[in-house]
């Protein structure tokens, strides 16, 4: 490789250690001697072309040249990291309701729940892109509606809001079913078992 | 070992004694920065530096600063002290019960000076280097290496539909109350052991009067409810009940009209 | 010119936008492939060497690696308010003999100089970062020792601690041992020379 002209490695340190982006007026200026304008445009140039298609680039901005890294890279700069976290149980019934009854409003949702639901809730399942705003009620207040996405059926791998098993099929899996009367099972398990001690 | 780089103009030269005092003990960082320096006066190599010299040079700097009535510290009397016993050891002939010796602890502030020197030279030579900030220079505005976490929500359908289910519970208790638990009411209990008391005519135990086929909950719900009909048709007088005591099975038949239970 | 590697890129842009030096380790975890830490040394060096004799040059300090001007364009890039830290000399002293003695801890130091050291001195060093607490020294009363950190070795430009001016020389010449082990020694030279004149 030739060895670079010394001005231009001057020129080359000058726009790496400034704290803002220079034009060549500046550059001349801090060089401190007689050079043009032109001459140090012309390195400046030559730099830029020197660092082209590497991990730095010379770029300008309205007459000003400063170093940054190439866009293309930025994801590297940037690194985004997962991190997991378990959906509240508020914020599984909300999404439940929506799911269930879409397009449903927040105060449908609470009529439903019997409980407030803070924003902080449809937020969180709006950061998931599980549901999304789907227009206005029109009814007095005009209150936004949401409905689940496509992101949501992908997510609990079901091929359309059909495939949402119905309240007969919840209450066949025993999802409706009342603690009260599970209690009164339990109860009648214990009966049984008495009794055949006495037989 | 090349000649430190830290300026010693402070030094006191024998022809200028008393510019150097005016300076002294205030820009002295303690006895060992003055002796060093003193022994920097000697021009040779501290390997070869003559203690004994040294020890003079300490003694009188201090002696004149007293005369000048110059404050002076605790420590450098201590040192003066000290150096005036070794002076006098190194000069009497040599004692070989003397433990230790003033040769050795002639050698021992040797040591020490050079060891002081030999840091003070490095200090020196560390701050000329090329230093970040005023020699060499780093990126003004790096734009930085940066960790995004990315929130990532969890939840799995079973969490959904149990939710739903909670939710479903929750607006609708009642009507899953009545309609789903198996009970036997008092009136069909009334209805059926008025029916049976007609078949059974002796004794027979309450249980006996139950339908065979209930189980659990049921069977508990008809216990109760045929228990609550048999003492109505008692105080109809038409049934009798008898029990030998507390828990005891409950007999039941039809009532011997005219007369009264046992 | 030919095209530069994409790996050799990207981590040429990572040097060049961290704020801080990077050892190959971070590079990797970085890059979030399956590269190995030999490869990414490998396209460090390469981009060391693309740059050397640049305006830019790339450089290694304590096993991390940084972009910097070099010193040799200092007069260009120096401004007025460029200061830095001035150091004391009683804080300069404690750093070298930190530096050149590490572990070390407070009474060996004060042992070298022959005088207390104030606690602003250590405290000054702290604070820049150039030193830091290294655990306790395992004698009675257990004292606090101090080493040099990254930092210093970035500020001073020193790949390593080896690189500190002269410490060999001051090794081989015992300087850097305590009195009392010099003593020693010096004594048993002497003894040795005795002994070589009796016989």
């Amino acid at each position: 490789m030739n060895p670079i002209d010394d001005r231009e490695r001057a020129i080359e340190a000058m726009l790496f250690a400034s704290d803002e982006p220079l034009d060549p007026r500046q550059v001349v200026a801090r060089l401190g001697d007689d050079g043009s304008i032109g001459e140090v445009r012309a390195f400046i140039q030559a730099i830029a072309a020197r660092h082209a298609g590497s991990g730095i680039e010379l770029v300008e901005r309205g007459g000003h040249w400063h170093f940054q890294t190439p866009a293309d890279l930025a994801h590297l700069l940037r690194r985004e990291r997962d991190d997991p976290r378990k959906l509240s149980r508020a914020a599984a019934e909300v999404l439940a309701i929506v799911a269930y009854h879409e397009p449903v409003s927040r105060a449908e949702i609470e009529a439903i729940r019997g409980v407030q639901t803070s924003k902080g809730t449809l937020d969180v399942l709006m950061e998931a892109e599980w549901i999304a705003p789907a227009g206005r009620r029109e009814v007095p207040g005009r209150p936004l509606i949401y409905k689940t996405t496509d992101a949501f059926l992908q997510h609990f791998g079901l091929g359309s809001r059909k495939d949402l098993p119905g309240i007969d099929d919840l209450r066949a899996a025993g999802l409706l079913d009342p603690v009260d009367l599970a209690f009164d099972e339990a109860m009648g398990e214990l009966d049984l078992v008495k009794d055949g001690e006495e037989a | 070992m090349d000649e430190p780089a830290l300026d010693f103009e402070t030094a006191p030269a024998a022809s200028d004694r008393d510019d150097a005092l005016q300076l002294s003990l205030e820009s002295w960082e303690g006895p060992l920065d003055l002796l060093l320096t003193l022994a920097r006066s000697q021009k040779v190599d501290l390997k070869q530096i003559s203690i004994l010299a040294l020890v003079e040079q300490y003694l009188s700097f201090i002696a004149e600063a007293r005369e000048l009535k110059l404050e002076v510290a605790a420590d450098y009397l201590v040192m003066a002290a000290w150096l005036a016993y070794l002076k006098s050891a190194l000069l009497l002939p040599k004692d070989p019960l003397e433990d230790p010796s003033p040769d050795e602890l002639a050698l021992r502030l040797q040591l020490r000076l050079q060891r002081l020197a030999a840091m003070r030279e490095a200090a020196a030579r560390l701050l000329a280097r090329d230093r970040v900030g005023r020699d060499v220079f780093l990126r003004a505005k790096p734009e930085g290496l940066r960790d995004v976490k990315l929130r990532r929500w969890d939840a799995s359908l079973y969490d959904l539909l149990s939710a739903y289910g909670q939710v479903k519970l929750r607006s609708e208790p009642v009507v899953h109350l009545v309609s789903r638990r198996p009970v036997i009411t008092l009136d069909a209990a009334l209805h059926h052991l008025q029916r049976m008391i007609g078949i059974k005519l002796d004794w027979a135990e309450l249980a006996d009067f139950l339908p065979p086929d209930y189980h659990g909950p049921l069977r508990r719900s008809a216990i109760a409810s045929s228990f609550v009909a048999a003492l109505e048709l008692a105080r109809q007088g038409r049934v009798d009940l008898k029990q030998a005591g507390a828990f005891e099975p409950l007999y039941l038949k039809a009532a011997t009209m005219g007369r009264p239970a046992a």
